[in-house]
C-alpha cells in the first residue's frame, strides 16, 4: 500500500454513506466523497464530473457509463450485495415470504411502502420480487411510492403505513422497525452495487480502489449489514 | 400515437387540481398574515415571519418530513385530525397541503409589499366615511393590493407546479391520488432513456404554467388599468 | 355645541389649542403651518392627541382623561381632506356613494352632483379627473355621507370663483339648516365672513383669538390674512326687494343697498362691508353713484405702519370700519367724536360677502 | 417667445389650444377643468400631444410634424405641479436641491428659503410638513432648478395671504428681470392682473380669448372669474414718494396715489382698478377721504343681467371701467359722451393689484 | 464533543458564501428585468416573463439537469466559458449560479411589484427637473423600492440557502466544494440513522436565514421609516 495516496474523489449513492464515510476514514489518503442519487452521478460523470470513482447503487447505470466508454475498462467490480426485506413496526410477528403470504390482509387497510417502482432500484426490485412471488396484484393498488427508499423506511418508521419494502441495510439501523421477513433472492435480479474508476482518471482512483476491495473495507462493510461480493 | 398516456393526463390534472385548491385555500390565510405583518404590531411577529419563511429555507424534503412528523397518525395533531375523519396521508389533499405550505412565503411577500404600498391615508378617509377597520380592508385596502395578491397567487401556483420534494415525502407517489407532475418527471429522469419522456411532461408542465401566467398578467394589467386611470 | 382641547407633540411643534364653540360653522384660521389641519385630525380621530376632549353637542367623541377616543368611522364624520384622498380604484359615482354604504339614511345623489358640476364624470376615475374635479368629488363625497359634523380643510382652494360662487350657498344652507356643526379651515377673509358663525385664530399651535366673524374681522389689531381682511360685518334684515334687481336691506333704521339676494323679505341677514372699501366724507356726499350712505360718529382712529388709518364709525347700524389714508384723515379733520358718513358702493358689497344670518 | 399649439384628446376632452405670448408672464385662465393643467403638461413634455409644436424663444422644445418631442429632462423646466409632488423619501432640504444636481449654475439655496418661510423645516421629510408647507417647498424646488421656463399650476393656492404677499414680488422680478419666461396658471384677478404679460382664456379645451392683462380683465363680456375679475390696468410712472407714506403716480399727466410702493421715481407700473371699487359722479366730488379723481366721458354702458351696468369711461390716462348700479346710472343720467368723474380710493388699489409693467 | 464537525462547518460556510453571492449577482440582473417588466412594452416580454418563472414551474431537478446540460465542459456554452477560464460545473459558482436562478423569480416579482407601485407623478417631476432616466431611477425609483428589492434580496438569499434538487443536480455534492447544508442534510436523511446530524444542520440552517431575515426586516424598517416621515 503507498505511504501516500493521492487525493481521490468519488462519486457514491447516497445510500452508501454511513459505510463508506467509515471506509473511507481508514483510507491512508484524502478522500472527497460526493453522495447522491446514482441517476444524478451518472449523468454527471457523463458531462464530464470531477470523478475519479464512480460507486453507484444501480447496474443500470453503470451498464449505461460502461457503454459511453467513461469507465477505466476492467476496473469495474460489483463490490456490495443486499437483501430485499418487508419492514414493519418493531416488534411485529416476522412472516415467511412466498407466494402463499396474504400481504393484502397484512396491510389491512393501510398501503404498502415502496421506492419509486418505475424508477428507483428499490422500488424497480421490490416490484419483480413481489411480480415474481405473484403478490403484485394484490398490492399494485396499495402501494406508496417514495422518490428513494429511506423515505419508505420512514413511512414504515412514523406508521403512516403498516408495511415497506426496503433494503436489508436500512431496516437493519432503525429501531422503530424491524424486518419481518427477507424476500428470496431468487425472486429478483440481484442488487449489485458496482464500483468503477474513471475513464482518463484510473490513476487517481487505483489506489482507493483497490483500498475499497480490500479486506479492512469489507469488515466495515459488513458491519453495515451489506452483503460484500467477490468472496 | 397518444401524445400523453392516460396516467400521464392523470397526473397533469391531478396537479392542476392540487395547485388551484393549494393556491386558493392558501389564499386567505396568506392574506391575513402578510396584513398582520405589515400593519399589526404584536409580540412574536417576527417568530410568525420567520415560520412563514421556513418552508423556503428548509430542503422540501425536510418540510415534507415535518409534515409526515406533524401529521401522521401517531403526532397529536395527526391523531386529532384522524379522529375528526381528516387525513392528508396519501390523499391528494396532502399533496395540495404540501404544496400550499411550499407556496406560502412567496404568497405572503408579494401580499405584504402590496399591502405595505397603499397609502394608509386612504384607508384613513375611508374610517372618516364611516367605514370600520374590516370594511376599509374589504373596500379599500384589498382592492388596492389586489396586484400583490394576483402576484402572490400565480407565484404559489407556479410553485405549486413544481413543488415536488415535499410532496412525495409527505404523500409518496399515488397514482391518481398524488402522482403529481413533477413525480412523475422525477421518476423518468432516474431511469436509463427516460429523458425524453420527462421532456414530454415538462413540456405539458410548463404550457400549462405558462397559460396561468398570462391569465394572470392579462388579469393584473385590467385591475391596474382600473386603479391607473390616467 | 362644539367643544374642542387638544394638546399634541409633532416634532418640535406643539399643538395646544383649546376652543368651544357654538352651533354653526367654526372657521379656524391662521398662516401656514399654524396647526389647523392637526386640529382637524385630532377631531376626527385620525391622530390621539396625548391629551384632549373632543365633544359634539352631548356626544363625547373623546376624553383621553376618560380613556375614551373614538375611531373615525364612529364619529359620524364627513372630512373633505386638505389633498383630496378620493379612491382611485373607484369611479366618480362610487366615490361618492362610498359614504352612503355606512350610513342610515341616503341623502339623494342628484343635487349634489349638479351644485358640483360633475354630471358629466360620474363613470371616470380620479385620475382622469382636473385638479379642480377631484376636489369637488372630495366635497360631494364628504357632504353625501350625511355627516354630525362636517370637516372642510380648504375645501374651495382649487376652484374659480364661478364654482365657488356656487358651491359657498349650500355650506351656507348647511349651517343655517343646523343640519350639522363645521369646522371650516380658510384662507380667504370673504369666505369667513360670509359663512363663519366663529372664528378661531390659530397661531403657532395656540388659539391666539376666538370670536364671531364680525368680532374678529372688525378688529384691527388681528389681521391674519392680511390687511385686506379687515371689514365689520353688520345684522340686516331684508326691507324690500326693488323691481331694478336690488335689495333694500334695513340695518336698525339705516337703508342698505344690495344686488338682489334670495332671502325673503324679513329674513335676516349679515353683510360684510371691507374696510378699504368705505369711503368717508364730512358732508352727505350727493350726486354720486355710492347708493348707501350711512351717518355715524368716529370712535376711534388707529394709524398703521403705513400711510393708511383704520377709522372706526358707529352707525345705527352697527360698527363699520374704513381704511383710508393718513392724509385724507387728516384733510377731513377726522377725530374722535367727529361725525361723518361712510359711503359704499352697492356693487361692492359682492355676493360672497353676503350671507344669511 | 413662447408659442405653443397643442392637439390632443383626453378621453372625451379635446384640447385644442393654440396661442403666441410675448416674453414675461402668461396666465392661462379658466374654469376647473378647461384644460389648463393639460396645456402646462404638453409644454412640459408630460403628454406627447397628437399633434403640437412648442417653442420657447428660439428653442424648439417639440414639433410632432418634425418628429420632435424633447423629453422633459431636455426642456430646462421648473415645473410646480398643482399637486405637490415632493419626493418623500428625500428631506426638503433635498428636494430643493433637486434640480440644482441637474442644471450647470447653482442658484444660493438662503434667499429662496428665507422667501418661503422654509427655515425650520430643512431637514424634515415631506410626510411631515403641512399642506402649505409642501405647496412652498414645491415652488423652491422649481425655482432652484435654475429654470429656463417656469411652469406654475395655481402655485399659492394653499397659501395664506401674508405668505401670498411675500411670493409674489418674487414671480415679479422673474418676469421683469426676463429671466426666463413664465406660464402661471390662477384664480385670482388679483394675481392675473399684478403678474400677467398675458393672459390666454381657455375654455373647453380651446383659447377663447388673449391678450394682455388689462385687455383681457377689462372686457366685460369676458369675466371668466366672475364679475368681481372686471377691472382695468391703466399703465403710470411714479411721479413722487411721499412723506406721509404714499406713492404719487403720473398716469398721462392725471394723479393717481397710493400705498407707497418700492419702485423708483420715473420706473413704470401698472395698477389694476376694479371696476366695482370705482365710484362715478357728475361733479367733481369734495370733502371725500378718496384721493384719486379721475375726469373721463362715458364711452358706454352696458347692463348686465342683474342689478348691475359696466360703464366704460375714457379718462387721459386710458380706459377705466366701473360697475355700479342701473338705478345709479339712471340718476346720474349716465349715457355715453356724458362728462363724468371717477372716484376711487387710494387705499382700494391693494398692494397685490400693483406690479412693476 | 464538536456541534458541528469540519465538513459541516465548511458546508454551512459554503451555503453562506453561494447564498450571498447568488443573491448579490442576482440582483442587478432582477431589477433590470423587474423594471423592464413593470414598466417597458417589448415584443416578447411575456416571454421573458415566463422564462423568468421558469425555475419556479419545474422540478429543481429539471432545472439542474438543465443547467448540467447547458454549463457542463463538454457543452457547448460550458467549453466556451471554461476555455476563458470560467467554470460553473462542479464548482461553488455553479452552486452560486443555480442558487440565483432558482430564486430568480422570487426577486423579479417582489421587486416588480414594488417597481409598479411607484406613482409615476414622482418620476415626471424629476424629469421635469432635469433628471434622464437613468438619474430618475437611482433617485427615485430606486429608493422608493428599496422595500421590495429586499424583500426579494432576502427571498433569492432564503431561497439559496434551501436550494438543493437543482444544485445537487448540477455541480453534484463535493465536500468543500459544491457540498451545500441541504445537500449535506440529504445525504444524512439518505442512510439509516442519519436523522439526528440532519436534524442538526437544519437548526443550524434555520438560524442563520433567520438572523438574515432578521437583519432584513431592520433594515427595511430603518428604509421605511425614512420615507415615510409622518
Ligand atoms: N385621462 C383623462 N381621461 C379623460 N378626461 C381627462 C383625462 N385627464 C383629464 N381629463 C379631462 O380633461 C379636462 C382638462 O383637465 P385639466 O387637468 O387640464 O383641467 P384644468 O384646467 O387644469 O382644471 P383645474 O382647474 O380643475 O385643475 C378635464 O375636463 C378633465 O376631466
Ligand atoms: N409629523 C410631523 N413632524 C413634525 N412636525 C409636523 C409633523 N406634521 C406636521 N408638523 C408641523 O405641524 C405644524 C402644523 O401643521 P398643520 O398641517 O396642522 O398646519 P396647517 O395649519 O394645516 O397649515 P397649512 O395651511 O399649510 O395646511 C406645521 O408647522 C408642520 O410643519
Ligand atoms: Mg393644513
Ligand atoms: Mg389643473
Amino acid at each position: 500500500r503507498p505511504v501516500v495516496a493521492e487525493p481521490v474523489t468519488v462519486f457514491a449513492a447516497a445510500s452508501l454513506k454511513t459505510a463508506l464515510d467509515d471506509v473511507a476514514a481508514g483510507y491512508d489518503g484524502e478522500v472527497t466523497l460526493s453522495y447522491a442519487g446514482s441517476s444524478m452521478l451518472a449523468r454527471q460523470v457523463q458531462q464530464g464530473a470531477p470523478a475519479d470513482v464512480v460507486f453507484l447503487a444501480n447496474t443500470d447505470w453503470m451498464d449505461v457509463l460502461e457503454a459511453d466508454g467513461l469507465i477505466a475498462s476492467g476496473t469495474r467490480v460489483d463490490l456490495l450485495g443486499n437483501r430485499l426485506v418487508l419492514a414493519g413496526p418493531a416488534g411485529a410477528a416476522p412472516v415467511e415470504i412466498g407466494p402463499q403470504l396474504d400481504l393484502g390482509a397484512m396491510l389491512g387497510d393501510g398501503r404498502l411502502a415502496m421506492a419509486l417502482v418505475q424508477a428507483v432500484p428499490a422500488g424497480i426490485y421490490g416490484k419483480a420480487a413481489l411480480e415474481s412471488l405473484g403478490l403484485w396484484a394484490a398490492v399494485e393498488h396499495r402501494v406508496a411510492q417514495v422518490d428513494n427508499v429511506r423515505a419508505a423506511l420512514a413511512l414504515v418508521s412514523l406508521g403512516q403505513v403498516p408495511l415497506g419494502v426496503v433494503y436489508a441495510t436500512d431496516a437493519l439501523a432503525d429501531p422503530h422497525v424491524d424486518a419481518l421477513g427477507v424476500f428470496p433472492q431468487s425472486s429478483h435480479p440481484p442488487i449489485r452495487y458496482p464500483v468503477a474508476a474513471v475513464a482518463g482518471r484510473e490513476d487517481a482512483g487505483a489506489a482507493f480502489l483497490a483500498f475499497l476491495t480490500g479486506p479492512e473495507a469489507r469488515t466495515i462493510f459488513a458491519a453495515h449489514g451489506f452483503a460484500v461480493l467477490g468472496d | 400515437m397518444e401524445w400523453l398516456s392516460p396516467a400521464e393526463w392523470e397526473a397533469v390534472r391531478l396537479s392542476l387540481r392540487v395547485s388551484f385548491w393549494a393556491t386558493l385555500v392558501a389564499l386567505p390565510f396568506g392574506l391575513f398574515v402578510a396584513y398582520a405583518l405589515a400593519r399589526w404590531r404584536f409580540p412574536g411577529k417576527q417568530v410568525v415571519n420567520g415560520l412563514v419563511h421556513l418552508p423556503l429555507i428548509l430542503p422540501p424534503v425536510v418540510t415534507g418530513y415535518l409534515l409526515l412528523l406533524v401529521f401522521s397518525p401517531r403526532a397529536p395533531v395527526g391523531g386529532f385530525l384522524q379522529s375528526l375523519g381528516i387525513s392528508f396521508a396519501f390523499h391528494w389533499t396532502g399533496a395540495a397541503l404540501a404544496a400550499g405550505i411550499m407556496g406560502f412565503p412567496l404568497m405572503v411577500r408579494a401580499m405584504r409589499l402590496s399591502i405595505e404600498a397603499v397609502d394608509p391615508k386612504l384607508e384613513q378617509a375611508a374610517a372618516t366615511l364611516g367605514a370600520s377597520r374590516i370594511w376599509v380592508f374589504a373596500t379599500v385596502t384589498l382592492p388596492m393590493v389586489l396586484p400583490g395578491v394576483l402576484a402572490g397567487s400565480i407565484l404559489a401556483f407556479a410553485k405549486a407546479m413544481g413543488e415536488f420534494g415535499a410532496t412525495i415525502t409527505f404523500v409518496s407517489n399515488i397514482p391518481g391520488q398524488t402522482q403529481t407532475l413533477p413525480s412523475a418527471i422525477y421518476a423518468f429522469l432516474q431511469v436509463p432513456g427516460g429523458e425524453a419522456s420527462a421532456l414530454r411532461l415538462v413540456l405539458v408542465a410548463v404550457v400549462v404554467a405558462m397559460l396561468a401566467l398570462l391569465l394572470s398578467e392579462w388579469v393584473s394589467r385590467r385591475v391596474a388599468a382600473r386603479v391607473g386611470g390616467a | 355645541m362644539l367643544e374642542v382641547a387638544v394638546r399634541h407633540r409633532l416634532g418640535d411643534f406643539t399643538l395646544d389649542a383649546v376652543f368651544d364653540a357654538p352651533q354653526g360653522l367654526t372657521v379656524l384660521f391662521g398662516r401656514s403651518g399654524s396647526g389647523k389641519t392637526s386640529v382637524i385630525n385630532a377631531v376626527a380621530g385620525l391622530i390621539r392627541p396625548d391629551a384632549g376632549r373632543v365633544r359634539v353637542g352631548d356626544r363625547v367623541l373623546g376624553d383621553t382623561a376618560q380613556g375614551i377616543w373614538l375611531p373615525p368611522d364612529r364619529r359620524g364624520l364627513g372630512y373633505i381632506f386638505q389633498e383630496g384622498r378620493l379612491f382611485p380604484h373607484l369611479s366618480v359615482r362610487q366615490n361618492l356613494l362610498y359614504g352612503r354604504w355606512f350610513s342610515r339614511s341616503s341623502l339623494p345623489l342628484d343635487p349634489v352632483v349638479e351644485m358640483l358640476g360633475l354630471g358629466g364624470l360620474l363613470t371616470r376615475r380620479p385620475g382622469a379627473l382636473s385638479g379642480g374635479e377631484k376636489q369637488r368629488v372630495a366635497i360631494g363625497r364628504a357632504l353625501l355621507a350625511d355627516p354630525g359634523l362636517i370637516l372642510a380643510d380648504e375645501p374651495l382652494a382649487a376652484l374659480d370663483e364661478a364654482r365657488k360662487a356656487e358651491i359657498l350657498p349650500y355650506f351656507e344652507r348647511l349651517r343655517d339648516e343646523a343640519r350639522c356643526p363645521i369646522l371650516y379651515v380658510s384662507h380667504s377673509a370673504a369666505e369667513v365672513a360670509r359663512l363663519a358663525t366663529t372664528v378661531v385664530v390659530l397661531q403657532d399651535g395656540r388659539v391666539i383669538r376666538q370670536g364671531t366673524a364680525s368680532e374678529v374681522l372688525s378688529d384691527p389689531a388681528v389681521t391674519p390674512a392680511g390687511i385686506r381682511a379687515v371689514g365689520a360685518v353688520l345684522e340686516a334684515r331684508v326691507a324690500a326687494h326693488h323691481e331694478d334687481g336690488l335689495t333694500e336691506l334695513d340695518a336698525c333704521g339705516l337703508s342698505l343697498f344690495l344686488p338682489r339676494v334670495r332671502q325673503d323679505i324679513g329674513a335676516p341677514l349679515r353683510v360684510r362691508i371691507a374696510a378699504q372699501e368705505v369711503i368717508l366724507s364730512r358732508n352727505r356726499p350727493e350726486g354720486l353713484s355710492a347708493l348707501n350712505i350711512l351717518p355715524g360718529t368716529v370712535d376711534s382712529i388707529r394709524e398703521g405702519d403705513g400711510p393708511g388709518a383704520m377709522v372706526s364709525l358707529d352707525t345705527a347700524a352697527g360698527r363699520v370700519l374704513a381704511r383710508i389714508t393718513r392724509r385724507s384723515a387728516e384733510a377731513l379733520g377726522l377725530a374722535p367724536g367727529v361725525s361723518c358718513f361712510a359711503v359704499v358702493k352697492t356693487v361692492a358689497i359682492a355676493r360672497e360677502d353676503v350671507g344669511g344670518a
